[in-house]
């Protein structure tokens, strides 16, 4: 037996590069989901295919992963086709984009997701954030969706203070009503903490995994609305070695995404 | 004769930048000119010729990678005003113009992270209307086509839609909603290019973001680019040719115009000169920024010479080894 | 909540061709693959697995330059029945495949100049329907963007209109009218191209038509190719790529598969097949037409071998002397 | 004083050919137009952008003209841009190209083109042609069309049997009152004996030129209509010297389009 030691952004990078699929077109925007797209590469899904809004699909990123270069030669590297962001959002549009990775700074039971700002007044926020970027058109267009975000409670909502990508019901509507692309959305939702999925009938969040060592209660307790519980949560695996490794040495040596977050220490 | 109707379900509520095709085909024939002309001039120049007061205004590529910061600087330095930005995959050039009193509208798409410009939003200083990078684009397209709106399958049931110019209608062939977006012809766009001749035929290098639509759709265009090159090299390559000359109004040899971002094949981003731009938090912080590095030089290559030097350039020369598709 | 409504002012009556974005996307979801997969076949198996009667049916280019002429003569051969056929900037593939009996509908964008065709169609015998080069590409747009249909300016005013499925609206955001032209997506696409991989990742060398869209906007995908070459070809220029390889279903290795048309950078056309081709006036010489040049072989390159021959070939190859922009 | 021999066609590309600007877009479709932009290009308007609806824009076309290839590397020889369909006509509509030159099977008093049967019924027309093309868009975005087409009696009718392309006025109504592009359409009509323009305020075909030696009666005589006939017409040169030997020693040599037509001959 020894010790791991990870940071809750190693965990979340981890268990997303598992749950792509080989062979499947991923839509992707800038930091954490790069970082995803890179390991699963190198580790599980060789022939996953990138997709970046500003028009470059299939790269094979060349590393270290460097803070803000994403349109860059080295992440845009030997791309099977450099276009533009027309296309590439069309080539979503169209249903050629299998899976789609998001942040977002909330997210309400039905994965809505506000990446605008916090606060009632529109005009005056009391927290304003970047805004959709293509955020929405992942959500809106991608068959599924991942979300990628820290747990913390004041993230998990009733209500999105502004809803700015899709989730599956929007004030008591199905999004398909809205006319929205059919049964896409969010799929997973990936946090510091655990892994929700979204129940089919009631289209909710539903936890159905818990970072090794965590009890549902201790996951639950952190957010602001009651998600579903599924019959067999599953524990989720701490970062194995390969995967640190692989993120460490070769894909951020300089910890510009992956030291972000708490530190957790875990007997494997 | 009327032969039915179509249901709108749904309408945003703010106002939008909007120029009828009619009117937009009506400047392109009067005012922009088919000609081969020689349109290479100064920074100084295309700026107070192309720029004005009230303008919208739209660029390509972001801060870090090809983004046409020379332009950007000067268009502060010459202290234009009231401009309303399409902020589509930006990061810090709203912040940039708003701090430098230039701008008081944006369409956003994605602001960036600069502390500064999301404060100044917080307090409700400047006027943001909500887009995505998305709609946004195919708002250019449409302005491209020469069409009134494009119809899209994205904002749909989101809170984007009452802070945008938005119009949903039940589609009258699939008989589900979609999403009209309207076109958007800018006043002024500023593309950063690899290569472009004296009459404005220019071609970019790696992904082309909304190179060709932003020119098309815009009013007038400046571009900036690396290299100026001979005609022939267009005519010897024509599949890579991304704008023809004849919708642009202005072209300005500018090397290191994406400074402190990279130019693919040519160099890399200034990772130090990010940093401390996007640290900026306060209006002082702000205003001495602008005055280090905007105010206090008159032109981008005083810019190069006096706050940048010869030594950081070819460091960021020597970092961009990747040629490869680049040329 | 309805706030509004935006008037139909006219709409043609003629059936379309139209599939619903959901149900493309459903398409596209299920039965395209993401995978890097060997899709290289025999131009026999790739018509057989990927053309089916009654399929809609897309080509790209035109007869005479980089046309997809060896795909149609085997999808003749195939006798393939019931195709409704998109002639968009077409000369003498309607002709054929009506002659074939393969198809008994077309979209009209230009349907040539072979008299057995205009004849055909004076007797009623196909099924026209009126539309335009422009039109239909635009609609080939909508369904590459998985959109319902395209606002434009062509068509209004004219008796195009009522044999068409054009629908004209009040533009709500001009205030003028404005044609929809539904989203075309075909069943099935052919496609003859400079250079292709395995997997289908395509590029073209001249002017692009609508291969991009053509190919995007179909359910299937046969990509024939002069040359096949190595996916580091395109990894190497991927501004040049035209068709990623999701788009394809199946990739033919077809030199002189453009013939009796050219192939820029490859042979000119064989101008004596092409009067040959347009001087078909009745039923029996096309009969007879089809019976020496596809019936009577089995394959393109029995074609090439027995009907062509090596002499022809290397006279159009010696003509083709232009190499400038197409390698 | 000298005879020149010269057919209607090359009489009608003279004319065309004399009438372009220089630093001017045209869109260009297969046949007399492209033989009247090299024309135009070698003598008079030698920075005139010709745009091919396949996508090419501005090529430097090798001659001799030769039929079939319009998409091929003599015609599109050293283009500015090769691009696409849809962009070479967004172009166009969003009226980046000056002038468009068309042909016609019938043409009535406002312009109005008929390109696609002659009859009554459509499913079984007298006469079939090929349709549009790229005509309709030409005739709907460009800013000053011209049309070339020979001059019989049964070509210029009172109502179009089918309007394939719109010209000024249809079925009474402006074609602006249509969604038409304002201030464009129809801006000359060639044919083998005169030249006509549209009257701004009726709209309506108006006979300006004659070729010398004909007389207005002779040329209205074989119209199925009556034009307009201005105050002044004038009378138009036959071909020049230089044209015909640009015409049959550099363009069309083979005789592909030029020996079409009349033979005219004519003392100068």
């Amino acid at each position: 037996m020894s010790v791991v030691e990870f940071t809750d952004t190693e965990f979340m990078i981890c268990q997303a590069a598992r749950l792509l699929e080989d062979n499947k077109t991923i839509f992707i925007g800038w930091g954490i989901p790069q970082v995803v797209a890179i390991l699963a590469e190198r580790l599980y899904t060789p022939n996953i295919v990138q997709v970046f809004e500003f028009g470059a699909i299939g790269p094979q990123c060349r590393t270290p992963f460097l803070r803000g270069t994403m349109g860059g030669p080295q992440n845009t590297y030997r791309s099977l086709q450099w276009c533009s962001m027309s296309l590439a959002f069309s080539y979503a549009q169209a249903g050629y984009i299998d899976y789609g990775m998001l942040g977002a700074a909330q997210i309400d039971k039905y994965g809505n997701i506000n990446s605008t700002m916090i606060g009632e007044n529109y005009e005056q926020p009391k927290k304003r954030f970047p805004g959709s970027g293509g955020g929405n058109e992942v959500a809106s267009y991608c068959w599924k969706t991942i979300i990628v975000m820290s747990h913390e409670s004041r993230r998990f909502v009733e209500r999105c203070d502004f809803i700015t990508s899709p989730g599956h019901m929007i004030n008591g509507k199905d999004r398909e009503e809205f006319g929205l692309p059919r049964n896409a959305g969010p799929w997973r939702v990936i946090t510091s903490k655990g892994m929700f999925d979204f129940d089919e009938k009631t289209k909710q969040m539903r936890l159905i995994g818990v970072l090794r060592g965590l009890s549902i209660e201790e996951v639950v307790s952190e957010m602001s609305f009651k998600p579903l519980i599924a019959n067999d949560v599953i524990e989720l695996e701490p970062p194995n070695r390969e995967e640190l490794k692989v993120l460490r040495e070769e894909i951020d040596p300089y910890g510009l995404i992956i030291t972000k977050g708490k530190k957790i220490k875990m007997k494997v | 004769m009327a032969s039915g109707m179509i249901e709108i379900l749904d309408r945003g509520k703010a106002e939008i930048h909007f120029v009828s095709p009619d009117d937009f085909r009506e400047f392109v024939k009067n005012k922009k000119n088919r000609g081969l002309r020689n349109k290479l001039m100064e920074e100084k120049e295309a700026v107070k010729k192309f720029v004005s007061n009230g303008d919208y205004i739209a660029y390509d590529f972001s801060s870090l990678t090809r983004g046409p910061q020379s332009l950007l600087r000067e268009i502060i330095r010459q202290e234009k005003r009231r401009l309303w930005v399409c902020a589509k995959f930006t990061l810090y050039e709203s912040a940039l113009l708003v701090g430098g009193g230039c701008a008081d509208k944006i369409d956003v798409g994605f602001i960036g992270w600069i502390p500064y410009l999301l404060g100044e939003a917080e307090k409700g200083r400047v006027k943001l209307y909500e887009w995505s990078n998305g709609s946004l684009t195919y708002r250019l397209l449409a302005g491209a086509m020469g069409i009134p709106f494009i119809p899209a399958r994205d904002l749909l049931g989101t809170d984007i839609i009452k802070h945008s110019g938005t119009i949903i209608i039940k589609d009258p062939f699939s008989e589900i909603p979609v999403a009209l977006l309207p076109a958007l012809n800018p006043d002024v766009s500023i593309i950063h290019v690899q290569e472009a001749d004296i009459y404005g035929n220019a071609r970019v290098y790696g992904p082309t973001v909304a190179t060709l639509e932003t020119a098309m759709a815009s009013k007038k265009v400046i571009i900036s680019a690396e290299r100026i090159i001979e005609t022939i090299e267009f005519r010897k390559n024509p599949n890579m040719t991304i704008i023809p000359y004849y919708l642009v109004d202005a072209v300005v040899h500018a090397p290191f115009g994406a400074y402190p971002g990279g130019t693919q094949g040519y160099y890399e981003m200034d990772a130090e000169h990010y940093l401390k731009l996007t640290s900026i938090t306060t209006e002082d912080e702000m205003q001495k920024y602008l005055e280090d590095y905007v105010y206090s030089v008159d032109s981008h290559e005083e810019f190069l010479d006096k706050r940048v030097g010869i030594s950081k350039l070819n460091e960021l020369v020597r970092k961009a080894e990747i040629l490869e598709g680049f040329r």
